[in-house]
C-alpha cells in the first residue's frame, strides 16, 4: 500500500475520485433537481479530469463540451419546462429505497469482486504518454467509419424525433408558450 | 379456356375475395357505395366462375380432381400449392361462393353495430377466401392454413359486431359480455381441436417418408394412394385418426364438443351466424370425407361405430335441447347439432349412400340453416328481442317474413321434397346397411334413434313456428312500425329458397356430382 | 318385374298417350299452387278459380283414365331417375293401374267438388288465397302419393299430405287451439311415419330397389332376400298406415283436426289424407297376402278395435263434425279389417263408397254450420225445411253410411262382412255387424238432432248458395249409385278395376250375396236407426226433453209407456252412452292422449333437465373450468405487469446481478 | 497507477446510478441517474484503453460513441418526458402505468 502513495498521480487520482464520489452521491440524493443536475456537472468534470490523467485529452474535452456544455443545459431546460420539483418539500424519491440500495450495493460488490479478481494485476501507463488526436481522427474516418456514420444518423434521427415529439399539436400552435426548446 | 382449367379459375375463385378485401381497405371509409360495389363485385365474380365450372365440370369423371394445379410452394418441407375439386368438394365450393355473395347483399342494408362497414365487408371477403380455399386445397399445409384462416375474421365478427348484452356464465358467479365470451369460446375450442389436427398432419408427413414412395409429403392424393394400400395402420394410425377426429369434430360440431356453437351463433351478427352455420360447420365434416376416411381407412372402420353413436346422441340431444330454448337464434343453433348429427351418421356408415347423404346433407343444411339465421337475424333486428315468449303473430305483422320463416322451418324439419330430406333419409338408409364388417346392431339402433330424432325435430320446429309466427301478436308490437322483408333481404333469400326446392325435387343437382366421387372413394378406401 | 309385366300385358293395355301423360294430373295442382301464391291476390275470387280449374282438369283426366281402365284395363308405369347413390336409385314417376286410377278418380272428383264448394264456403275468409294455395298442395301431395311407383315418392307425398293438413287444420292460427290441433295431427302422423320410413328402408334395402314392382315381385316369388324381413317390413309399413288412417291407437288426432275449415275436413276424410293408409296397405297387398296368418290377424284386430271404439265415441259427441270424424275413424277400421282379412276388393270398395258419402256428410255439415254459426247440435234442430238441399243430401249420405239398401255403403259394408265371414274371421264379422248398429245409431241421432225438432240457434238460417248446394246434390246422387259398381252376382266391375295390377294375387270377392249375413247387417243397421229414432226423434220437439236424454236423468221417459225404450235405455243405451262411452272417452283422452301429451311433457322435462343440468352444468362446466383456471393463473402472473418502469428496471437489475453472481460463482 | 482503482470508482458511480434509477420518481432525475451510469462506463473504457494501449485507440473511440449516443438519448428522453408532462401534468414515472396488461 505504501508504494501506491509514492506515485504522485495516485494522489491526483485520489483527490479527483473523492470529488467524483461525493458529486455522484449527491446527484442521486439531492432533493432539488437543479442541485442534482449541477452535481452531475461536477461528477462529469471530475471524470474529465481523470481522462486527462489517463492521457485521453481529446475525449476529456469532448466530455466537457458535450456534457457540461450541451446535455446539462438541456436538462436544465427540461427541469424548468416540466416543473420538476425544485424545492425540498416535495417527495422526490419513491419508498423502495431499501431494495434499491441493496441492489446498488450488490451490484457494486459484484463488480468490485470481479474487477479485482480479473484485473487486479494490471497497471495503466503513466501520464504524458497520451494518445495523439490524429490517431483518433484517422481511426474514426478509417476503421470505424461505418459506426461513425451510423451514430451520426442516430443523432440526426434524435434531432428530428426530439423536435417532432416536443412540438405541440398543430391545432394549438397559436398558443405556443415557447416551451419547445 | 385452358388457363381456366389449369388452376387459374380455381385460384381466382379462392383469391378474388381477399383481393377485394385489400381493395376495400384502400377505399375511403365514408364512401359506402364504393365499399358495397367492391364487396359485391369480388363475391359475384367467384359465383360467375363457379357457374362456368358447373358448365365445364366433367361429371363423368367426378372422382378425378379437376381445374387444379400443382405448384411448388414451400420446397423445404415439400408443401405444395396443390388445388383441385372433385365431385365431393364441388357442390360445397359452389355453396360457399353463393352464400358469401348473398351475405354481402344482405349486409348492404344491415350493417351491425358498431357500424364500420369497411372493416366488416373486408372481413366477409377474407372469410370467403378462407372457406373457398379449404374446399379446394389438396395439400395438408394449404388446407390447414385456410382452415385456420377462417377463425380470424369470424372471431372479430363475433367479438366486435356481436351481441353486447351481459350474460352469466352458468355454474359460475361470473358475468361477461356475450360477444366476448362467445368469441373466445369459439376461438379457443376450435384452436384446441386444430392443434391436434396439425399434430396429425405432421405425423402423416413424417410417416409418409417411411412408406412407398419414400418421400415425405403433405400431398392429399398421394397420401390417399398410400393409405389405400395400407400404409398407415396400427397404433400410429389410431392416434392420428384420433387427432384428426378432435380437429374436425369440434368444427362439425359433434356431441359433446358442441357447446361453443350455441353461444357463437347466438352472439354473432346475422351474417356471421349465416356463414358460420352455412359453411364453417361443413369444414369439419368435409375434413372427415376428404382426409380422415380415405387416408386412414382401417381406422375409419374402427372409429365408425363411435362416430355413429356420438352422431345419434347429437341428433337426440340437439332436438331435446331445442325444446328447452326460449331464444330463437339459440334454438336454431342447437338444431344444427342435430342436423350435423345426420351428416356424421351418414359419414360413419362408410357407404356410398351414407357419404352421398352426408354431402347433400351439408349442402342442404347450408342452404336451410343459413336462411333460417338470415330470417331470425332480420326478425331480431326488427323486434329487438329474440325471446320467443315475447314474439307471436309474426305471420300477421310481417306476412312475407313469416311465410319465409315457415317455409324454412318446414324445410329444416326434413320435409320430403325439400332439400333437407335427402340427407336425413339417405343417411338412415346408409346406416341400415353400413359398410361390411361394421356392427349391424349399433348402426341399426342408430337408424331407429335417428328416425325418432326426426320426430323431435318436427316437434321443436313446429313449436317454434307456433310461438313465433302464429297466434295474435301481443299488444307490445302494435305501436311499432314493423317493416316487412325489404328488397335486399328478398334478394338474398329467394335464391336460397329456390335452391332448397330445386335440390329437394331434383337431388341429382348434388348427387350427380358427388356419386361418382364418393363411389370411387369408397371403392378405393374400403374396397367397394 | 319384367315377368309380371309381360304377364299383365296379356290382358291389359299400357294405356297409350293417356297414361303417358298422367303426370299432368300430379303436376297441375302444384302449378295451381304456385300460380295462386303469385297471382291469387289479384284475382276476383282470390285464386280460388285457379284451384278449381286445376282440380277440374284432374277430375276430367282421372275420369278418362278410369274409363280407359274399365274399358281395356291399363297397367303402366314410368320412372325418371333423378339421382343415383351407389346402388340406391331415387326416381320420380307415375303408375297408372287399376288401384291408382280408382284413387285418381276419387281424389279428382272429391277435390273438384269440394274445391267448388269451398269457393262459396270460404268467401270472405281472412286468408282465402292462402287457403286455396294450401288446399291445392293438399290435393297435389295426395296425387304424388297415389301416383308413386316407389316407396320414396310415396314418402314424399305422404309427408306432403301431412304438412298440408298441418297448414289447413291450423288455418285459423290466431287461436292457439287451432294451431295446436294442426301440430297434433302432424306429430301423430310423424310418429307413425317413423315406422313407414324404417319399413321402407328395410324393404328397399333387402330387395335392392324401392320400386313397388320390384318389392312385390320379390314378395310374390318368395324371394330369399325378402322373406327374412317381409314380416318386419310389412308391420312397420302398417304402423305408418295406422297413423295416416287414424287407426287405434293413433286415431286421436283426427277428431281434433276439425279445427280446420269444413272443406278441409271433407277432403281429408273422404279422399286425400286418411285414405292414404288404406291405399298403402292395398298397394302393398301382395306383401301382406303372403305374410303369416297370425300377422294378418293383427291387422284385423287393429281394424276392429278402431271401428268399435270410434263408433262408441261418436255417440256422445255434441259437435256435429266430431260425430262425423269418429264415424270416419270407425269406417277406416272396417277398411283396414277387411284388407287384413284378405278382402282387397272389399276394403277398397268401402274406401270408394265412403269417399263419396263421407265427403258429402262433411259438406252438408259445413253448410249447416255456415248457416247456424255453431258446430253444436244443441244449437241446431228443425233445419229440414229451411235447408232442403242440405237435408236431402245429408239424408242420402247418412243412409249410405248406415248401409241401407240400395245406398252405396250397403254394398261395400256387405262386401266387408261377407269377406270377414268367408275368410274365417267370424268374430270380426260380428264386431262389424255390431259396428253397423252403432253407426246407424249415431247417424240417426245426428240426423234427428240436426234436421228435426225445433231450431234452437240464434242465427238467421238460410239455404247455402248454389256453388255449395250443387256439389252437395251431385254427391248426394253419388252416395246412392256409387255402390252399384260392384253388386255381387250382378255386376262385379269394381273388383276387376282394382285388381288390374302388375302383380297378380288372390283376393276374395263375393260372387253372390251371403243372404244371412246381409240380412243381419241390414237388420242391425235398421235397428240402430230405429233406436235413434225412438230416443231422439220422438221427444226432440223440445229442448227440455232432449236435455233429459243428454243428461242421464232418463226416468221421465219411463213414464211415457215406452217400456221397450226403458229396457233399451236401462240395459243397453245408458251403459253404452254413459259409463262405457265415457270410459272409452276417458281412456281416449287420459290414457292414449295422455301418452301423447305425456310424451311431450316428459320430453320437455327431460329436455329442460338435459339442457339445464347436463349441458349447462355438466359439459359446459368442464369447459368453463379450464378457461377459468387458465385465466386466474394469468391473473396472478399479471400482477408482475404493473406498468411501472422502475419496477421493471429493478427486476432487470436484480436479474442481471444474480446472473453475474452465478457466473462468478460457477466459473 | 493500478487499473483496479479506476474500475472501482466506475463501479461506484455505476451503482449510484442504479440506485438513482430505482428510487427517483421524477423522470428527469431518472435520466440524470442514467447519465451517471453512462459516465461510469466511459471511465472504464478510457481506463482500459490506458491499460491496454490498443493501436487503434478503441477505448477512446468507443467512449466518444457512447457520449454521442448518450446525447441523443437525452434529447429524445427529455422530449418524451415533455410530452408526457403535457398530457398528464406530471412527469413522475411511478404514475405511468398505462402500458400494463
Amino acid at each position: 500500500m505504501g508504494g501506491w502513495f509514492s506515485e504522485a498521480s495516485n494522489w491526483w487520482f485520489l483527490l479527483i475520485a473523492l470529488f467524483i464520489a461525493f458529486s455522484a452521491l449527491r446527484v442521486v440524493t439531492a432533493t432539488n433537481v437543479v442541485h442534482s443536475a449541477l452535481f452531475l456537472v461536477g461528477a462529469l468534470a471530475g471524470t474529465a479530469g481523470l481522462f486527462l490523467l489517463l492521457g485521453a485529452q481529446f475525449v476529456a474535452w469532448v466530455l466537457v463540451l458535450v456534457y457540461v456544455g450541451a446535455v446539462v443545459v438541456l436538462f436544465l431546460f427540461g427541469i424548468m419546462i416540466t416543473r420538476a420539483p425544485t424545492g425540498p418539500r416535495v417527495e422526490v424519491d419513491n419508498p423502495r429505497k431499501g431494495f434499491a440500495a441493496a441492489a446498488a450495493v450488490l451490484t457494486f460488490a459484484v463488480m468490485v469482486y470481479s474487477s479485482v479478481s480479473a484485473f487486479g494485476h494490471m497497471e495503466v501507463t503513466k501520464v504524458g504518454t497520451g494518445t495523439a488526436t490524429d490517431l483518433i481522427g484517422s481511426q474514426l474516418m478509417g476503421r470505424f467509419v461505418l459506426p461513425f456514420e451510423a451514430v451520426s444518423f442516430v443523432l440526426l434521427a434524435a434531432l428530428v424525433g426530439g423536435v417532432t415529439l416536443a412540438r405541440k399539436d398543430t391545432a394549438s400552435d397559436e398558443t405556443d408558450e415557447g416551451g419547445t426548446a | 379456356m385452358a388457363w381456366f382449367d389449369n388452376g387459374w379459375g380455381l385460384s381466382l375463385i379462392v383469391f378474388l375475395p381477399i383481393a377485394g378485401a385489400l381493395v376495400i381497405l384502400l377505399a375511403p371509409k365514408k364512401n359506402l357505395t364504393a365499399i358495397k360495389s367492391f364487396g359485391l363485385t369480388f363475391t359475384a365474380l367467384p359465383v360467375l366462375l363457379a357457374a362456368i365450372m358447373i358448365a365445364r365440370f366433367d361429371y363423368g369423371a367426378g372422382s378425378a380432381f379437376q381445374f387444379g394445379t400443382d405448384l411448388s410452394w414451400i420446397a423445404s418441407i415439400n408443401a405444395r400449392y396443390h388445388i383441385g375439386i372433385d365431385g365431393i368438394s364441388f357442390p360445397l365450393l359452389v355453396l360457399s361462393t353463393v352464400l358469401t355473395m348473398l351475405a354481402v347483399i344482405y349486409t348492404f342494408n344491415h350493417w351491425p353495430e358498431p357500424h364500420n362497414p369497411k372493416a366488416f365487408m373486408a372481413l366477409i371477403l377474407v372469410l370467403g377466401t378462407a372457406m373457398n380455399g379449404t374446399f379446394v386445397a389438396l395439400d395438408l399445409v394449404l388446407f390447414f392454413v385456410f382452415f385456420e384462416l377462417v377463425l380470424l375474421p369470424m372471431y372479430f365478427m363475433i367479438g366486435i359486431w356481436g351481441d353486447k348484452t351481459m350474460m352469466k356464465v352458468p355454474g359460475f358467479r361470473i358475468e361477461a359480455e356475450t360477444r366476448l365470451y362467445a368469441a373466445i369460446k369459439f376461438f379457443v375450442f376450435t384452436l384446441f381441436g386444430s392443434a391436434f389436427m396439425l399434430l396429425g398432419f405432421l405425423a402423416l408427413y413424417y410417416r409418409s417418408g417411411e412408406v412407398a414412395p419414400f418421400v415425405r409429403t403433405f400431398d392429399i392424393p398421394t397420401l390417399i394412394q398410400a393409405g389405400s394400400q395400407g400404409a398407415f395402420t396400427g397404433t400410429f394410425a389410431f392416434l392420428v385418426f384420433g387427432a384428426l377426429f378432435l380437429g374436425f369434430a369440434v368444427k362439425v360440431p359433434m356431441w359433446p364438443l358442441h357447446t361453443w356453437l350455441p353461444d357463437a351463433h347466438t352472439a354473432a351478427p346475422t351474417v356471421g351466424s349465416v356463414l358460420l352455420a352455412g359453411i364453417l360447420l361443413k369444414l369439419g365434416s368435409y375434413g372427415f370425407i376428404r382426409i380422415s376416411l380415405p387416408i386412414l381407412p382401417e381406422e375409419a372402420h374402427h372409429w365408425a361405430p363411435a362416430i355413429a353413436i356420438l352422431a345419434v346422441i347429437g341428433i337426440i340431444y340437439g332436438a331435446l335441447a331445442c325444446l328447452a330454448q326460449s331464444d330463437m337464434k339459440r334454438l336454431i343453433a342447437f338444431s344444427s347439432v342435430g342436423h350435423m348429427g345426420f351428416v356424421m351418421l351418414g359419414i360413419s356408415t362408410l357407404t356410398v349412400v351414407g357419404i352421398n347423404a352426408a354431402v347433400i346433407g351439408m349442402v342442404a343444411h347450408g342452404l336451410i340453416t343459413g336462411l333460417l339465421f338470415f330470417v331470425a337475424g332480420s326478425m331480431a333486428h326488427r323486434y329487438h328481442t329474440r325471446e320467443m315468449a315475447k314474439l307471436g303473430g309474426n305471420q300477421k305483422l310481417m306476412p312475407k317474413m313469416g311465410a319465409i320463416l315457415g317455409f324454412t322451418a318446414i324445410a329444416s324439419l326434413g320435409l320430403p321434397g325439400l332439400a333437407g330430406f335427402w340427407g336425413e333419409f339417405m343417411s338412415l338408409v346408409g346406416s341400415y346397411n353400413p359398410a361390411l364388417g361394421l356392427n349391424l346392431g349399433v348402426f341399426r339402433t342408430a337408424m331407429v334413434v335417428g328416425a325418432i330424432g326426426t320426430v323431435l325435430t318436427a316437434g321443436y320446429m313446429l313449436w317454434m313456428l307456433q310461438r313465433v309466427n302464429l297466434g295474435e301478436p301481443s299488444g307490445e308490437w302494435g305501436s311499432h312500425a314493423l317493416v316487412d322483408a325489404d328488397v335486399y333481404e328478398l334478394t338474398a333469400w329467394v335464391p336460397l329458397m329456390v335452391l332448397i326446392v330445386a335440390v329437394g325435387v331434383f337431388p341429382k343437382l348434388v348427387f350427380g356430382a358427388t356419386n361418382g366421387a364418393v363411389a370411387a372413394l369408397v371403392a378405393k378406401a374400403f374396397g367397394g | 318385374m319384367v315377368l309380371a309385366a309381360e304377364e299383365a300385358m296379356m290382358h291389359a293395355s299400357d294405356g297409350g298417350w293417356l297414361a303417358q301423360g298422367a303426370w299432368l294430373i300430379v303436376v297441375a295442382p302444384f302449378l295451381a299452387m304456385v300460380a295462386i301464391v303469385f297471382f291469387g291476390k289479384r284475382m276476383p275470387r282470390k285464386g280460388g278459380e285457379i284451384a278449381v280449374g286445376a282440380m277440374g282438369f284432374v277430375f276430367v283426366y282421372s275420369a278418362a283414365l278410369l274409363i280407359l281402365n274399365i274399358a281395356n284395363g291399363v297397367i303402366y308405369q314410368h320412372s325418371i331417375l333423378v339421382a343415383q347413390l351407389g346402388s340406391v336409385s331415387v326416381e320420380w314417376g307415375w303408375v297408372v293401374d287399376g288401384l291408382s286410377t280408382m284413387m285418381y278418380f276419387v281424389v279428382g272428383t272429391l277435390s273438384f267438388l269440394v274445391f267448388t264448394y269451398a269457393l262459396g264456403y270460404m268467401k270472405g275468409d281472412v286468408r282465402e288465397t292462402w287457403f286455396f294455395a294450401a288446399f291445392s298442395l293438399f290435393a297435389g301431395s295426395m296425387l304424388v302419393l297415389v301416383s308413386a311407383p316407389n316407396l320414396i315418392q310415396l314418402i314424399v307425398g305422404w309427408e306432403g299430405v301431412g304438412l298440408s293438413s298441418y297448414l289447413l287444420i291450423g288455418h285459423y292460427w290466431e287461436e292457439k287451439e287451432n294451431s295446436s290441433a294442426g301440430m297434433k295431427a302432424f306429430y301423430t302422423n310423424k310418429i307413425a311415419d317413423v315406422g313407414l320410413i324404417i319399413g321402407a328402408i328395410v324393404l328397399g334395402t333387402a330387395v335392392g330397389s324401392f320400386r313397388y314392382s320390384d318389392i312385390l315381385e320379390a314378395a310374390a316369388n318368395n324371394s330369399s332376400v325378402l322373406v327374412p324381413v317381409a314380416v318386419l317390413g310389412g308391420v312397420l309399413l302398417f304402423i305408418g298406415a295406422m297413423g295416416k288412417s287414424a287407426q287405434f291407437p293413433f286415431h286421436v288426432w283426427l277428431p281434433d283436426a276439425m279445427a280446420g275449415p269444413t272443406p278441409v275436413s271433407s277432403l281429408m276424410h273422404a279422399a286425400t289424407m286418411v285414405t292414404a293408409g288404406v291405399y298403402l296397405v292395398a298397394r302393398m297387398y301382395p306383401l301382406y297376402a303372403g305374410m303369416a296368418a297370425d300377422m294378418r290377424v293383427l291387422i284385423v284386430i287393429i281394424g276392429t278395435i278402431t271401428l268399435l271404439i270410434a263408433g262408441l265415441l261418436a255417440i256422445v259427441q255434441d259437435d256435429l263434425k266430431r260425430v262425423l270424424a269418429y264415424s270416419t275413424v270407425s269406417q277406416l277400421g272396417y277398411m283396414i279389417a277387411a284388407l287384413g282379412a284378405g278382402g282387397y276388393t272389399a276394403g277398397l270398395f268401402h274406401l270408394w263408397t265412403h269417399a263419396f258419402f263421407k265427403g258429402l256428410l262433411f259438406l252438408t255439415a259445413g253448410s249447416v254450420i255456415h248457416a247456424v254459426h255453431s258446430n253444436n247440435m244443441s244449437d241446431m234442430g228443425g233445419l229440414r225445411k229451411k235447408m232442403p238441399v242440405t237435408f236431402w243430401s245429408f239424408t242420402s249420405a247418412s243412409l249410405a253410411l248406415v248401409a241401407i239398401i240400395p245406398f252405396a255403403g250397403f254394398f261395400s259394408k256387405d262386401e266387408i262382412l261377407a269377406t270377414l265371414g268367408h275368410n274365417g274371421y267370424t268374430w270380426a264379422m260380428w264386431i262389424g255387424i255390431l259396428g253397423a248398429f252403432i253407426t246407424a245409431f249415431y247417424m240417426g241421432r245426428a240426423m234427428f238432432l240436426t234436421f228435426f225438432g225445433t231450431y234452437k240457434g240464434e242465427a238467421h238460417v238460410h239455404e247455402s248458395p248454389a256453388v255449395m248446394t250443387v256439389p252437395m246434390a251431385i254427391l248426394g246422387v253419388a252416395s246412392l249409385i256409387a255402390g252399384w259398381v260392384n253388386i255381387p252376382g250382378v255386376y262385379e266391375g269394381f273388383h276387376h278395376w282394382v285388381t288390374e295390377r302388375a302383380i297378380t294375387f288372390t283376393s276374395f270377392s263375393a260372387e253372390g250375396f251371403d243372404v244371412p249375413v246381409m240380412l243381419t247387417g241390414l237388420g242391425f243397421a235398421l235397428a240402430g236407426v230405429i233406436v235413434a229414432y225412438v230416443i231422439y226423434f220422438r221427444d226432440a220437439e223440445t229442448q227440455q226433453a232432449r236435455d233429459r236424454i243428454r243428461i242421464p236423468v232418463l226416468w221421465p221417459l219411463l213414464e211415457h209407456k215406452y217400456y221397450l225404450d226403458d229396457l233399451y235405455l236401462a240395459t243397453l243405451i245408458n251403459p253404452i252412452k254413459g259409463p262405457i262411452a265415457r270410459a272409452v272417452n276417458w281412456s281416449n283422452s287420459y290414457i292414449i292422449d295422455g301418452v301423447v301429451n305425456g310424451a311431450g311433457v316428459v320430453a320437455r322435462l327431460v329436455a329442460r333437465f338435459v339442457y339445464g343440468n347436463l349441458d349447462q352444468k355438466g359439459i359446459d362446466l368442464a369447459v368453463n373450468t379450464a378457461a377459468i383456471v387458465t385465466g386466474s393463473a394469468g391473473g396472478q402472473a399479471r400482477r408482475l405487469q404493473t406498468g411501472k418502469v422502475q419496477q421493471y428496471a429493478a427486476m432487470t437489475v436484480a436479474g442481471a446481478v444474480l446472473l453475474v453472481v452465478a457466473i462468478v460463482i460457477f466459473t | 497507477m493500478s487499473l483496479v482503482q479506476f474500475l472501482i470508482l466506475g463501479a461506484f458511480m455505476f451503482s449510484l446510478g442504479v440506485y438513482g434509477l430505482l428510487i427517483r420518481r421524477n423522470a428527469v432525475m431518472v435520466l440524470l441517474a442514467i447519465e451517471l451510469m453512462l459516465n461510469a462506463v466511459n471511465l472504464n473504457l478510457i481506463a482500459f484503453e490506458a491499460a491496454l494501449r490498443t493501436t487503434f485507440a478503441g477505448g477512446q473511440i468507443f467512449a466518444i460513441f457512447v457520449i454521442t449516443v448518450a446525447a441523443a438519448e437525452v434529447g429524445i428522453g427529455l422530449a418524451i418526458v415533455l410530452l408526457i408532462f403535457r398530457n398528464r401534468r406530471s412527469a413522475n414515472v411511478d404514475e405511468l402505468d398505462v402500458m400494463r396488461w
